[in-house]
């Protein structure tokens, strides 16, 4: 099965859609590049200027002035190009950019997204999150259920400074998958094999609904 | 890999509907994408709000759109190259709406950014100011321009590729490059069709990921014609 | 001496700088690229999507992606290149531009500039005029005198629509020319050979200061 | 025919006094302007105020600046890629502006073309709010975001010609394009000079409108080195 990043970046993988504009975030979110399901053709937007991004380079063949948003160094595939920021940020910002790929520190019930930064911890800086969460048709949050001490990363409220506010859409975790809807809030969809639903509640400080249908043993067993 | 997006003008011009608003790029016959604007003349649709800087050139372009009574309303900087829109407006056939050309081109790009707008400080003290909101930043007065996000655009492009990236030619860039940001469905008329990988990735002037639909433009309209290798996707 | 159109613009030419980047107006102010000065190079920009305008094509090889905002062919020099109307404007309102020749139906006291729509007139539209009236260094007003019915188009206060407001910089006729300065208003430097400063108080309806060191039969007398 | 710009470095620089705004291109190493990054850490200025992406890549970058102590203040979007930065920012010696990726990008963009300002959705609801005015424009809200004007730009460009107009390359053209725009006086170093009209005028990237000075970058930062034909002007 894999450590649990790559569970998320896997089942992450299974949510892209044929014909997809998706943008991956820096570290956990890269992974999902190697989890595009056969049969399924989406296009990868780095917000550092590039769309069409393809597989590494071969060790060697490195070119400094080809690098995603992390620099790490890139290819693109036959159709993409390259442009400044003002224009990448056009694309996220003006609705272009069909989905993205994000990790969190926390996100809660009303949807809020806190990842950029730690109060009192040192400043990095939002990158481009806010621009994206805010931009991108669904947001999705590929993050560890639990934070390091244990705590649920799924709160009630967010305690740290917003990256984002009810923004978030999908919350995908190594064991469980939620949706949310305006009218809903946060509906259980999947639980990951090796969970059981009182697991799920037990880990999970946020309210939600559990779906009619929800998909136990989900995930892929394999 | 960038899906192809190439269809037959029918398919993509039925994305327009009666009432809806069109971002039709092109200056003055530069650049006009007189393909789409043909086939749309076949259509029957009306009441349409078009945002484009002009009205075409003579008898030729949007004018003859305005001339079969598909069109409600013209967001435009300048009308006065097709002389038949005068007569309309003052047939009250048309509404016309006068917009300085940077604020234009300007609505057209913020409404693609995902803006709500912006502040200018082209108007000022003109009627430009009309019904607009005055904001003052460093003591200077500024128009807030609400952004315009339309239904449709329309453009032409010298060469495209089959995912849309677009590449225009001269000055006929122009107004093609804030219309295709702006719309819900963009579709672009291109006059030399390459399949993808054959443009230069760093000279592209439009993305396709603004593109929704690629056309082939008439051959009378194309302006340079490149000798069109024979391959799948151009032989269609 | 030519005639009045022909005077306007030679005199026009004289006010350009090296290296100064222009832009143009339809008509009239077209014709001043043919009085660019010995020795002073200038950069034209045209606001349909074009930098370093040159000389016209030559007869048959005129090209309908290479023209200017009054659709007459154009060339570019060595150095020029095309962008969108969005960027072209940029440079416009950014201020990028030194220096914007213009026509007008009227011109007062104030520098305000009347020269889009005559009231109950036919609308044509202020085309890309009132970008460049408020972002060009120097606004250039190049025209006639006196309208057709013998009035004064440099009046005590316009009465069509504005295109700008309080933007004019320097106004050149056949007969005069005035700059402005906020301190003083207009000041009349120079009158054309053949007038005199009372020819020029009889036509001038807005006021004006005689500079101290006026030109008198000025333009060049040959 | 459009001036020639290429100065030595010194006279450029020599526009760079303590206390003024410098907009910087560049993102995390890619396409960051070092040769004129390492002219400034040669010169005795102080009280810089820097717009940036992010402050440079590990030690190397606007990074050196700040460690020199020129720089208070740095308005970005990211500095987590270059740890001396928390140190400055912990020891009270740097204030640091974090604001969006995209509306810094805007924010130099509007300046450079004129505008007031701008409305964005993003950072509603955050600390992005904080300070800012929030205007409504149908029922959605929007932050105003001032537009920044900078006394000063650097740009590192892959060609360039003679009077400034430039071509990057890859990821590398990022922050550099608004950069360019939004400074009075802008400097930009080319990894590869041409005389005027060699390059493809539908390819260039920042017109040679917005660009006061051409210096040649330093071989080393270089990523890809054309064969420089002998010319007048490269021989220089």
């Amino acid at each position: 099965m894999g450590n649990a990043k790559q569970t998320i970046a896997r089942r992450a993988g299974g949510e892209l859609k044929d014909g997809q504009i998706i943008n991956l975030g820096i570290g956990l979110p890269t992974l999902i590049a190697d989890y595009v399901p056969e049969g399924v053709d989406v296009v990868i937007q780095t917000e550092n200027g590039g769309i069409g991004v393809g597989p590494a380079p071969a060790p060697g063949c490195e070119d400094r002035d080809r690098a995603n948003a992390g620099n790490q160094p890139i290819t693109l595939v036959p159709g993409g190009s390259y442009f400044d920021s003002v224009m990448s940020f056009a694309m996220i910002r003006g609705g272009h950019v069909d989905s993205t790929f994000l990790g969190t520190l926390q996100v809660d019930e009303e949807g809020n997204i806190a990842n950029w930064v730690v109060p009192g911890g040192l400043l990095a800086g939002m990158g481009g999150a806010m621009d994206l969460v805010t931009g991108a048709k669904i947001v999705h949050i590929v993050t560890e259920h639990c934070a390091r001490d244990g705590s649920s990363k799924l709160m009630k409220k967010c305690t740290f400074p917003l990256t984002g506010a009810k923004e978030a859409d999908v919350i995908i975790t190594e064991r469980a998958l939620f949706r949310r809807f305006p009218e809903t809030g946060w509906i259980l969809d999947e639980v990951a094999v090796g969970y059981s639903l009182d697991d799920i509640a037990d880990c999970t400080e946020m309210a939600y609904t559990v779906a009619d249908g929800v998909r136990l043993d989900a995930y892929g067993g394999e | 890999m960038p899906k192809n997006k190439v269809v037959p003008i029918e398919e993509a011009m039925s994305h327009i509907k009666s009432g809806m608003s069109i971002a039709i790029g092109g200056f003055i016959g530069q650049g006009d994408p007189l393909t789409l604007i043909d086939h749309l003349k076949t259509m029957d649709v009306g009441d349409l709000t078009i945002y484009e800087n002009d009205a075409g050139y003579r008898d030729r372009g949007q004018v003859e759109l305005v001339n079969q009574g598909k069109v409600k309303k013209i967001v435009a900087s300048h009308v006065g190259t097709t002389p038949d829109i005068a007569k309309a407006m003052n047939e009250g056939r048309l509404e016309v709406e006068a917009t300085p050309q940077g604020t234009l081109a300007e609505m057209l790009r913020s409404g693609g950014a995902g803006l709500g707008g912006f502040l200018t400080p082209t108007g000022i003290g003109t009627v430009a100011e009309e019904g607009k909101q005055i904001i003052e930043v460093d003591g200077k007065p500024y128009i807030l321009v609400p952004a315009v996000r339309c239904d449709i655009a329309l453009v032409r492009a010298h060469r495209g590729d089959t995912w849309g990236n677009l590449i225009f030619r001269g000055t006929s860039r122009n107004f093609n490059v804030p219309a295709a940001m702006c719309a819900d469905y963009v579709i672009a008329e291109v006059e030399n069709l390459y399949t993808m990988g054959e443009l230069d990735p760093e000279a592209i002037h439009t993305s396709g990921i603004f593109v929704d639909a690629v056309v082939r433009a008439n051959v009378s309209y194309c302006t340079v014609r490149e000798d069109p290798l024979e391959t799948a996707v151009r032989s269609k």
